[in-house]
C-alpha cells in the first residue's frame, strides 16, 4: 500500500470541505473530516505492521520532483522509518481521536466545516513534515502546521483578541522558521542538497565533531525548533494560542505541531552531534525552560493555560533529553505526553463547555460527581503528568530522562536537579488544576454532559496513557526496551556513565517520592488548608503576578520589538521620501514665479532683458 | 511573423474595441477579451512545443537604416513568460473592469489593449531603439488608463506617474546613444542591434556610466527605494484593471529591463554594483513592509508589498548566479499573479463598498466566505507560504543570493517575518474580526470567480510544479551566466 | 584733413548709446520710436564710416538701405501708435501692459 | 553671371514668391474679395511648393554677391514654403469669421514668407538685412492685424519697437564687423577670420551685437520676453507663423554664416551660445509650468525648443546640420498644427487660449482633440510622433559632439516641459462638465480640418516612418 495516501486521504476531505463544505448536510462534515484521518489512521496501522513484521529500515515514495536547478533538486518525496512511524502514528491516532471528540463537541458551531476543513489540512501538512525526505518539503510542512495553527487559533474569528493571539503565534514561529532558512541555505552551500539523508551521509564524511559549520547549521535548525516548540525565549505564543477551541489545543498545541521541534532535532541528529556545545545548549533550554514553565503554570487560574504552560515545561523535557542525547527517551516521552496531554485538554474542554464557557479554576469545583467520566480520565492523564509511580505511562518516560540527565554521557548533576525540580513542580500544579476543578463545593452549575463520541476518546487516551509507558521499562524491573530498540536504527542507543549504572534505582526512588510529595503539597494547599495558599499568594504578590505573566517576557517583546516597529512604521506613513520629489516639485514652482516676474508686460523691461542680454556678451567677448 | 502578430492583434483588437465601442459597450468588451484569448492561445502553444533552444523565434525588418535601426524581435524563455503573463492578465484585467467601467467603455479598451501591445513589445524587441520606443509607448495608455477612469486624485497620480518614468526612460535614452556611439567608433558600424552590441568593448568607466542610464529607468520602474514614490499614487488611484496591469506587468519590464539588458550589455560594471544593487534591494524589502505595515489605504497598503516584494527580483538578479535569477524570475510572475488578484480584490471591495480605508472594513468572512478563502489564499501567498508559488521564488532567490552576501540575506529574509505581519493585517482588517459596514457586502460573483480561479489555479500550480517554468528560462539563464560563474565561485571561496 | 576710422565709430557708438538709453527711459512711445531711429542712424552712420574707411560704397548703400526701412517702420509704428492711443487714451507706453505671466 | 536654363530654375522659386505677392495687390486693386486672393495665394504658394518638390536639387549656385542657392537652403525653402501655405489654408476660416478687411493679410503673409526665403538663401549683409525687415515689417502688421482688439495692438507695438531696437543692435553689429574685416560678404569675412587668428576687439563687439539681433528674432533667453506677450496677441495664424517659419529662416542663417566663418573656433561665441542655449531650455519650461494660457504656454515652448535646437546647431558638423534640417520640420509641422487648433476653435470675440476652452474637448471634438493630443505629444517628444525623431536626431547629434551637459540639461527640461504638456492633454480628457458657459462657438471649416488632419498624419507618419524624410534630407545636405 502506497505511503502517499496516509497524507492524501486528510488533504483530499480538507479539499472537500473548503469547496463543497458549506452545503454538505452537518451528518456528512464530520463523517469526511474524522473519516478520512481515521482511514489515514488505519492506513497507517497496516503500512506499520508491514513496515514491521518485514522489518524494513525504511520506505521511500517519490510524487514528483519538485524543482531541479543545478544542484537543488528537492523532491515532493516521503520517507519513512522507524521515528517517523512514531511520529505519523501519534499523528493520525491521536488527531482521530480529537477528530471523533470534536465532531460533539463542535455541532453547534456556525463554523462547523470549516473547523474540520482546517483540522485535515493540518493533519496532512503535519504528517508531510514528519514524512518529508528533504528539508525543503519538510519545511513546507512546517509553514503548513504554523498557517493551520494560525486558522485555528483565531477560529472564532469575530473575537479581536483570538485574531490577536493567532497573529502573534504565527509571526512568533516565523522568527523561528527563517533561523531554520537560514539553517537549510548553509546545509545547501555545504553539502549542495537538501535531502536528509545525503545531508547525514555527507555529514559524517565531511565533518569532524566541533566543525564550525555544524555548529551554526545546528544552532540555526535549533532556532527553528525553538520557535514551534515554544521554548525559551520563542514560549510567549503558546499560552495565548488558548483561544482556540479546545480540541485544537489538544491536537495542534499539546500533541503534535509543538513536537515539531523534538521531531525537527531528532531527525537532524546526525548534525547535531557534530556540534556538542549546541546539544548543550539544547539541553539547557530545555531545562530553563521546564522549570521556567513550571512556575508558571503554578499560578495560572485559566484551565487551558495551566495546561499550556505544562505543555512548554514538558517538551522542555524532550529538549533536556535531546540535550543530553537520549534520543529515543525524548521521542517516548513525546509519545506519551501526546497521550496524557491531549486526553488533559479534552478533558478540560469537556469541563469548560459543562461550564458554558467557564475558563477560570477557581470558580469551578466539585464535578467529581457531576462529571465522572472526564473526572475519572483526568485523574489518569494527571497522574501520567505528574509522573505517579509504576502504574502511570508518564513515570516511566519521565523517569527515564530524569536518569539519563544525570547519567548520560552528556548528562550532569544540574540538568538532573533541574529536572527534579520540574518534576516537583509538575505534581504540584497538575494535583492543584485536579482539586481546584473536582473537588470542593461546586462554584458553576453543570449546564451539559459531554456525550459518548467526547468520552470514547477520552476513555482510548487515558487506557493509552497508562499501557503506553509498559513498552518500555527501565533496567531495574523488567527491563523492557521494545520503543527503544524499534527506534534504534535511527535514533543510536544512550550510552550511560559506568560509574553511574547501579545507581538508576535511586534515582528512580527519588523521582517517585518527589512525585508523591507534589500530590501532598498540592492536597495540603488546596484541600487540607485552602487559605494557607492565598496567604501565601498574598505574601509574595509581585512573584506571584510575574509568574502569572509568564516571567513578563511579553512586556519585554512588547516593548522591545514590536512597538518600536509599530512606531516606526507609523510616524513614516506618509514616506519620507516622497517629501524629496515634493520639494523639487516646490522649487520648480518657485523658479516659476520668480520668472514670471519678468514677464511684467512692461515694454521697459524687455528691452532691458535685451540690452543686458547684449551687454553679459560683450562682457562674454572682453573676457 | 508570430512575433508581429501577437502585437498587432492587440493594437488592431485595440481599435476595433474603440469603433465597436460607438454602438454597444458589450461588444468592445468581448473584442477585447477574445483579442487577448487569441494571444494568450498563440503564446500557449509556442509554449508547449518549444525546444529547449535559447531562441525560440525571431523576426528582422530594416526600419531606419541610417541609425542601424531595425524592427527586430526575437523570443526566448523569458520573454515568452513574460508574455504569457501579460495576456493571462490582460484576460483577467478585462473580466474584472466588466462592470466596473461604465464611462468611456471604448477608449478604455483601446487603452487596455495598446498597454498590452505596449509591454509585448517591451518583452520581444531586441533592438534598443525599438525597446526604448516600446518603452515610451506604453506609457501613453497607461497615463490614460490612470489619468481618465482613477480615482479622486487620479491626476496627481498619473502625472507623478508619467514624469517619473518619462525622465528615467530619457536617461536610458541617452544611455543607449553613448552606447550606440562607443560600439560605432570600435567597429565602424552605427547600430542598435541588442545582439550586435552584446560583446561591445569599453573602459569600466564608461560601461559603468552608460549602465547607471540603464539602471535609471530600470529601478524607477522596478521600483527600487527611493524611487518607489510614484508607486503607491499610481496604484492607488488607477482603476482595478490599471492597478493590475501596473502591478503584474509594468513593474516587471523594469525587472526585465535588468535582466536582458544590464547585465549581459555591461558584465563588469553590473558585477561591480551587484553588492550596492542588493543594498538597495533588501532596503527595498524593508522599507517597503514597514511602510504596508502603516497603511490604511487598503490599495496603498498592497501597492507598499509591490516595493517589498520587487526588492527581492533586484537581490536576485544582482545575486550572480542562476538559483537566484531563477527565483527572480519565478518572483516576477508570481508577483504578478498575487499582487494582480489583491489589486483586484481591493477593486471589487470597492465596488461594493466605496471605500478603501481598511478601517471602514471587518468581518466580511461572515457575508462573504468565498472572497475570504481567495484573499486568504493571496495574502498566505505575498507572506511567502510554501505550496504558493511566491515562497518558490523567494525560497530561490534567497537561497541564490545567500550564496553572494549572507548579512544582505539575511536582512532580506527577516523581511519575510514583516510580510507576515502586514499580510495577516490585512486579513485581520478586512475579513476577521468585529463584522462592519455588511450591508453593500455580497460574496464573489460567478464572472469574478472566472477571475479568481484561474488565478488560484496559476499560483498553487506554481508552487507544486515550477519545474516547467524553471526549465523555459533554464537556456537563457544557463547562457548569461557562462561569464558569471567565474565570479560566483570567486564569492564562494570568499565565503568559506 | 584726415579723421581716423576708430573715431567715427567712436562718434557712432555714442550715438547708439544715446538713442538706447533714449528708448530706455522715455515712456512716451513716439519719442521711443525717435530713440530708435537715432539707433538706427548711429548704425547707418557705422556703416559709412567703416565704408569710407574701406573706400568702398557698400557702407553707404546699406545707408540707404536703413533708411528707408526705418521709414517703413516708423510709418507702420505711427499707424499703430494712432490705434493705441484710440484704445488707451495715452501714450505712455507703461499702460499698453494688459498682457503679462 | 550664365543664365542657363537650371540657375533660372535655381532663383525661380523667389521670384515666384515676388510675382504672387504682386498679383495678390493687383487682385485687390481690382476688386476685394477674399476667396479669389486666398484661392490666388493658397496656389500661387502650392505651386512654388510642388515646383519644388518636382525639380529642387542639392547643387550650389551662387548669385553673386548676394545669395547662395544649395542644398540646405532649397530644402528649408521647401520648408517654409510648405508650411506658409498650411498658414495661409489655417487663415481663411481664422479671417472669414473676423470683421477686419481680410484681403492685404494674404500680401502680408507673401511678403513675410519671401523675407524669410530670402534670409535662408542669403550669404552677404545686405540680403541678410533685406531678408530680415521684409519679413519683420509685415510681421508687424500681421501681428496687429486684428486691430479692433487691445491686445492684437499691443503686441503690434511691442514687437515694432522691440523687433527695431533689435535690429539696430543687429545693424551696429553688421557695421562694427564690416569696419573689421572690410566685407559684407560672409565668404570674404571667412577669409579676413582666417586670415588673422587673433580678431580685433571691433569683430568681437560686432558678432556679439549680431547675437543679439538673431537671438531675438529667435526668441532665445534672454531675449525671448516679446514671444508671450506678442504669441498671445497676435491672431493665431499669425502666431503660428512667427513660431515657425520666422524662426525658421533665422536658425538657417545663423547655421550658414557660423558654417562660412567657422565661429566654432572661438570659444567665446561657443560659450555665449551654450549659454543661451541652456538659459532657453531652462528657461522656457520652468516659465510654461504654471500658465493657464495655452497661446503663452505655446509661446514659451517654442523658446525652449529653439533652446533644444542651440543644441544640435552647437554640435555642428554633418549630423548637427541634418538634426537641425529634420528638428525643423517636426517643429513647423507640429507648432502650425497646434495653433491651427486654437485658430480652428477661436470665435469672432476671442482665441481659444485658456485652458478651460479645452476641458472636456476629447469628447465634444475628438479629432481636433486627437490632433491637438498629437501636436503635444510631439512636442513632448513622444514616441509615435515626428518630435520623438526629431529630439532623437538632436540628442544624437548632441552625444555625438560629447556635449554632455548640454544634453543633460536638454533631457531634463524637456522633463519639466512635459508636465505642461500633459497638463493640457489631460484637460481635454477631463469630464466635460460646466465648460459650457465658457465654451466657445466656432463654425468650423473642412478646410483647416483637412488641413490639420494632414499635419497630425504627416507627424504621425514622420514619427513611425522617418526613413523618407531622412534620406531627402541626406540628398540636399550633400
Amino acid at each position: 500500500m502506497n505511503l502517499l495516501i496516509i497524507p492524501a486521504l486528510p488533504l483530499l476531505g480538507s479539499f472537500i470541505l473548503i469547496v463543497v463544505g458549506s452545503r454538505l448536510p452537518k451528518r456528512m462534515i464530520p463523517l469526511v473530516g474524522a473519516g478520512s484521518v481515521g482511514l489515514s489512521a488505519l492506513a497507517t496501522l497496516i503500512l506499520g505492521y508491514r513496515f514491521i513484521s518485514a522489518s524494513l529500515t525504511s520506505l521511500n515514495v517519490i510524487a514528483w520532483q519538485w524543482m531541479d536547478i543545478n544542484g537543488l533538486s528537492p523532491a515532493i518525496a516521503f520517507h519513512l522509518d522507524a521515528l517517523s512511524l512514531v511520529f505519523i502514528f501519534v499523528i493520525t491516532f491521536v488527531g482521530f481521536l480529537i477528530h471523533v471528540y470534536s465532531a460533539e463537541f463542535m455541532v453547534h458551531d456556525e463554523g462547523y466545516a470549516r473547523f474540520f476543513a482546517y483540522l485535515n489540512l493540518f493533519v496532512c501538512s503535519m504528517l508531510t513534515l514528519v514524512l518529508a525526505d528533504n528539508l525543503v518539503l519538510m519545511y513546507l510542512g512546517w509553514e503548513g502546521v504554523g498557517l493551520c495553527s494560525y486558522l485555528l487559533i483565531g477560529f472564532w474569528y469575530t473575537e479581536e483578541k483570538n485574531g490577536y493571539a493567532a497573529r502573534k503565534a504565527f509571526i512568533v514561529t516565523r522568527v523561528g522558521d527563517i533561523l531554520m532558512a537560514f539553517g537549510l541555505f548553509l546545509l545547501f552551500q555545504t553539502f549542495h542538497t537538501l535531502n536528509i539523508q545525503e545531508i547525514a551521509g555527507q555529514a559524517t564524511q565531511q565533518w569532524t565533531v566541533g566543525s564550525h559549520t555544524a555548529f551554526v547549521i545546528s544552532l540555526l535548525l535549533l532556532g527553528g525548533a525553538v520557535g514551534k516548540s515554544a521554548q525559551l525565549p520563542l514560549q510567549t505564543w503558546l499560552p495565548d494560542a488558548m483561544a482556540g477551541p479546545s480540541p485544537v489545543s489538544a491536537l495542534i498545541h499539546a500533541a503534535t505541531m509543538v513536537t515539531a521541534g523534538v521531531y525537527l532535532i531528532a531527525r537532524m541528529h546526525v548534525v547535531f552531534e557534530f556540534a556538542p556545545e549546541v546539544l548543550m545548549i539544547v539541553g539547557i533550554i530545555g531545562a530553563a525552560t521546564l522549570v521556567m514553565a513550571g512556575f508558571a503554570a503554578l499560578t495560572q487560574y485559566d484551565l487551558k493555560r495551566v495546561l499550556a504552560y505544562s505543555t512548554i515545561s514538558q517538551i522542555g523535557y524532550m529538549f533536556l533529553a535531546l540535550g543530553v542525547s537520549a534520543w529515543s527517551a525524548a521521542i517516548f516521552h513525546f509519545m506519551i505526553h501526546a497521550f496524557f496531554k491531549a486526553l488533559l485538554f479534552l478533558a478540560a474542554g469537556a469541563v469548560i463547555e459543562a461550564l458554558h464557557h467557564e475558563h477560570d479554576m477557581f470558580k469551578m469545583g466539585g464535578l467529581k460527581n457531576k462529571l465522572p467520566v472526564v473526572y475519572w480520565t483526568f485523574l489518569v492523564g494527571a497522574g501520567s503528568l505528574a509522573a505517579f509511580p509504576l502504574i502511570t505511562g508518564g513515570f516511566y518516560s519521565k523517569d527515564q530522562i530524569l536518569w539519563l540527565s544525570l547519567a548520560s554521557e552528556h548528562g550532569n548533576i544540574w540538568f538532573f536537579l533541574m529536572a527534579l525540580l520540574g518534576a516537583l513542580i509538575t505534581s504540584i500544579y497538575t494535583f492543584r488544576m485536579l482539586f481546584l476543578t473536582f473537588f470542593g463545593k461546586e462554584n458553576t452549575p453543570v449546564s451539559h454532559v459531554p456525550g459518548s463520541s467526547m468520552n470514547i476518546p477520552l476513555i482510548v487516551l487515558a487506557v493509552l496513557s497508562t499501557v503506553g509507558g509498559f513498552i518500555e521499562l527501565p533496567h531495574t524491573f523488567g527491563h523492557l526496551t521494545v520503543f527503544s530498540d524499534f527506534l534504534n536504527p535511527i535514533l543510536p542507543s544512550v550510552t550511560v556513565q559506568e560509574d553511574l549504572e547501579n545507581f538508576e534505582w535511586l534515582i528512580q526512588l527519588v523521582a517517585a517520592l518527589v512525585a508523591l510529595s507534589g500530590v501532598g503539597l498540592a492536597y495540603f494547599f488546596y484541600i487540607y488548608k485552602p487559605e494557607l495558599s492565598d496567604e501565601l499568594k498574598s505574601s509574595a504578590a509581585d512573584l506571584h503576578s510575574f509568574w502569572l505573566s509568564g516571567w513578563g517576557f511579553d512586556k519585554l517583546y512588547d516593548r522591545l520589538l514590536v512597538r518600536p516597529f509599530v512606531y516606526l512604521s507609523n510616524i513614516n506613513k506618509k514616506d519620507i521620501v516622497d517629501k524629496f520629489y515634493d520639494g523639487l516639485v516646490m522649487i520648480a514652482e518657485w523658479v516659476n514665479r520668480m520668472l514670471s516676474y519678468t514677464q511684467s508686460g512692461i515694454l521697459r523691461w524687455y528691452l532691458m532683458g535685451i540690452v543686458i542680454g547684449g551687454i553679459v556678451l560683450m562682457a562674454l567677448a572682453l573676457l | 511573423m508570430i512575433l508581429v502578430t501577437f502585437i498587432s492583434v492587440l493594437m488592431i483588437g485595440g481599435i476595433m474595441a474603440w469603433v465597436a465601442a460607438s454602438w454597444s459597450n458589450l461588444a468592445s468588451r468581448w473584442i477585447s477579451l477574445i483579442t487577448l484569448l487569441i494571444d494568450f492561445i498563440l503564446a500557449i502553444s509556442i509554449w508547449m512545443n518549444n525546444a529547449s533552444t535559447p531562441w525560440i523565434e525571431k523576426f528582422y525588418a530594416p526600419w531606419i537604416p541610417n541609425f542601424g535601426i531595425n524592427f527586430s524581435l526575437a523570443l526566448d524563455g523569458l520573454s515568452l513568460l513574460m508574455l504569457l503573463l501579460t495576456f493571462f492578465l490582460g484576460i483577467l484585467g478585462v473580466l474584472i473592469s466588466w462592470n466596473e467601467i461604465q464611462y468611456r467603455v471604448g477608449f478604455f479598451h483601446f487603452n487596455l489593449l495598446w498597454v498590452l501591445a505596449g509591454i509585448s513589445g517591451v518583452f520581444l524587441t531586441m533592438d534598443l531603439f525599438l525597446f526604448y520606443f516600446f518603452w515610451e509607448v506604453m506609457l501613453i495608455p497607461m497615463y490614460f488608463l490612470i489619468g481618465i477612469w482613477g480615482h479622486e486624485n487620479k491626476r496627481y497620480a498619473a502625472f507623478k506617474f508619467f514624469i517619473f518614468t518619462q525622465a528615467s526612460g530619457l536617461l536610458m535614452l541617452l544611455a543607449i546613444l553613448g552606447l550606440y556611439f562607443v560600439h560605432k567608433n570600435n567597429s565602424g558600424v552605427g547600430t542598435f542591434d541588442y545582439f550586435q552590441l552584446l560583446g561591445t568593448q569599453m573602459s569600466l568607466s564608461t560601461s559603468r556610466w552608460l549602465m547607471f542610464g540603464f539602471l535609471a529607468a530600470f529601478i524607477v520602474k522596478l521600483p527600487v527605494v527611493p524611487f518607489h514614490t510614484w508607486l503607491p499614487d499610481a496604484h492607488s488611484q488607477a482603476p482595478t484593471a490599471g492597478s493590475l496591469i501596473l502591478a503584474g506587468l509594468l513593474l516587471k519590464t523594469g525587472a526585465y529591463g535588468l535582466i536582458r539588458f544590464v547585465l549581459p550589455l555591461f558584465p563588469e560594471a553590473s558585477a561591480e554594483f551587484a553588492p550596492w544593487a542588493m543594498l538597495l534591494g533588501v532596503v527595498g524589502i524593508l522599507y517597503g513592509a514597514s511602510l504596508s505595515f502603516a497603511q490604511t489605504d487598503l490599495k496603498r497598503l498592497i501597492a507598499y508589498t509591490s516595493v517589498s516584494h520587487m526588492g527581492f527580483v533586484i537581490l536576485g538578479v544582482f545575486a550572480f548566479n542562476s538559483l537566484a535569477m531563477q527565483g527572480a524570475v519565478m518572483q516576477m510572475i508570481t508577483h504578478g499573479i498575487t499582487s494582480g488578484a489583491l489589486f483586484a480584490i481591493a477593486g471589487i471591495l470597492y465596488e461594493r463598498i466605496h471605500t478603501r480605508d481598511i478601517n471602514a472594513m471587518g468581518g466580511f468572512w461572515v457575508k462573504a466566505p468565498f472572497m475570504g478563502v481567495t484573499t486568504l489564499i493571496f495574502v498566505l501567498a505575498s507572506l511567502g507560504l510554501p505550496v504558493l508559488g511566491n515562497f518558490i521564488a523567494e525560497f530561490l532567490t534567497l537561497i541564490g543570493s545567500w550564496q553572494a552576501n549572507q548579512t544582505l540575506t539575511i536582512l532580506a529574509t527577516t523581511g519575510i517575518v514583516a510580510a507576515t505581519a502586514y499580510s495577516l493585517r490585512i486579513m485581520q482588517k478586512v475579513f476577521l474580526g468585529k463584522t462592519l459596514n455588511e450591508k453593500t457586502m455580497t460574496d464573489l460573483s460567478l464572472r469574478e470567480k472566472l477571475v479568481f480561479v484561474p488565478l488560484i489555479a496559476a499560483i498553487i500550480w506554481l508552487g507544486l510544479f515550477p519545474q516547467k517554468v524553471l526549465n523555459t528560462t533554464k537556456p537563457m539563464i544557463d547562457k548569461s551566466f557562462k561569464t558569471e560563474q567565474t565570479t560566483l565561485n570567486q564569492k564562494d571561496n570568499g565565503i568559506q | 584733413m584726415e579723421v581716423s576710422a576708430e573715431y567715427g565709430l567712436l562718434l557712432a557708438s555714442v550715438l547708439f548709446i544715446l538713442g538706447m538709453i533714449g528708448v530706455l527711459i522715455r515712456r512716451n512711445i513716439i519719442f521711443m520710436l525717435v530713440c530708435v531711429e537715432i539707433m538706427l542712424n548711429a548704425a547707418g552712420l557705422a556703416f559709412i564710416v567703416a565704408g569710407s574707411k574701406w573706400v568702398q560704397a557698400d557702407g553707404q548703400v546699406m545707408f540707404i538701405f536703413i533708411l528707408t526701412m526705418a521709414a517703413a517702420e516708423v510709418s507702420v509704428g505711427l499707424a499703430l501708435i494712432l490705434q493705441i492711443y484710440h484704445q488707451l487714451k495715452t501714450l505712455d507706453e507703461d499702460a499698453a501692459s494688459s498682457m503679462k505671466g | 553671371m550664365e543664365f542657363s536654363n537650371i540657375n533660372i530654375i535655381d532663383v525661380l522659386p523667389g521670384l515666384f514668391l515676388v510675382v504672387a505677392s504682386v498679383l495678390a495687390m493687383i487682385s485687390i486693386a481690382i476688386k476685394r474679395n477674399h476667396i479669389f486672393i486666398f484661392v490666388v495665394t493658397s496656389t500661387s504658394l502650392m505651386g512654388v511648393f510642388l515646383f519644388l518638390i518636382l525639380y529642387a536639387s542639392n547643387h550650389e549656385f551662387n548669385v553673386e554677391p548676394l545669395f547662395v542657392i544649395d542644398g540646405f537652403g532649397t530644402f528649408v525653402t521647401g520648408l517654409i514654403v510648405m508650411s506658409a501655405l498650411a498658414v495661409s489654408l489655417l487663415s481663411y476660416a481664422y479671417f472669414e469669421q473676423r470683421e477686419e478687411r481680410k484681403e492685404e493679410y494674404y500680401i502680408l503673409l507673401l511678403l513675410a514668407t519671401l523675407g524669410s526665403d530670402i534670409l535662408v538663401i542669403s550669404k552677404h549683409f545686405v540680403s541678410l538685412f533685406l531678408g530680415l525687415e521684409i519679413l519683420s515689417i509685415s510681421l508687424y502688421a500681421m501681428v496687429a492685424y486684428l486691430r479692433k482688439r487691445n491686445k492684437s495692438d499691443e503686441a503690434g507695438l511691442k514687437y515694432l519697437i522691440l523687433a527695431a531696437f533689435s535690429s539696430a543692435f543687429l545693424l551696429f553689429g553688421m557695421a562694427l564687423v564690416y569696419s573689421a574685416s572690410g566685407s559684407m560678404d560672409f565668404t570674404g569675412i571667412a577669409k579676413y577670420v582666417s586670415a588673422n587668428p587673433t580678431l580685433p576687439l571691433p569683430m568681437f563687439a560686432g558678432m556679439c551685437l549680431m547675437v543679439v539681433g538673431i537671438g531675438f528674432k529667435l526668441g532665445v533667453v534672454p531675449f525671448h520676453m516679446w514671444a508671450p506677450d506678442v504669441y498671445e496677441g497676435a491672431p493665431a495664424p499669425v502666431a503660428a507663423f512667427i513660431a515657425s517659419i520666422s524662426k525658421g529662416g533665422m536658425v538657417v542663417l545663423l547655421v550658414r554664416f557660423f558654417d562660412t566663418i567657422n565661429g566654432f573656433q572661438y570659444p567665446v561665441l561657443v560659450l555665449a551660445f551654450a549659454c543661451i542655449a541652456v538659459a532657453s531650455m531652462i528657461a522656457g519650461n520652468v516659465l510654461a509650468i504654471q500658465q493657464t494660457n495655452v497661446k503663452r504656454i505655446l509661446a514659451y515652448s517654442s523658446i525652449a525648443h529653439m533652446g533644444y535646437i542651440l543644441v544640435a546647431f552647437l554640435a555642428g558638423g554633418e549630423l548637427g546640420e541634418e538634426a537641425v534640417s529634420f528638428y525643423l520640420v517636426a517643429y513647423f509641422l507640429t507648432n502650425i498644427g497646434a495653433f491651427g487648433v486654437v485658430a480652428i476653435l477661436s470665435d469672432q470675440d476671442r482665441d481659444a487660449e485658456r485652458l478651460e476652452d479645452y476641458q472636456g474637448l476629447f469628447w465634444r471634438h475628438p479629432k481636433i482633440a486627437a490632433v491637438f493630443t498629437a501636436m503635444l505629444l510631439s512636442l513632448a517628444g513622444i514616441p509615435l510622433t515626428a518630435g520623438f525623431l526629431g529630439k532623437f536626431y538632436l540628442i544624437t547629434s548632441g552625444v555625438h559632439a560629447q556635449l554632455w551637459w548640454l544634453v543633460i540639461v536638454l533631457v531634463a527640461s524637456s522633463v519639466i516641459g512635459l508636465y505642461y504638456y500633459i497638463r493640457i492633454i489631460a484637460m481635454m480628457f477631463e469630464k466635460a462638465e460646466g465648460s459650457d458657459e465658457l465654451a466657445l462657438h466656432p463654425r468650423l471649416y473642412l478646410i483647416n480640418l483637412i488641413t490639420l488632419l494632414v499635419l497630425c498624419a504627416l507627424i504621425i507618419y514622420y514619427g513611425i516612418y522617418p526613413q523618407g524624410l531622412i534620406e531627402q534630407i541626406h540628398n540636399f545636405l550633400q
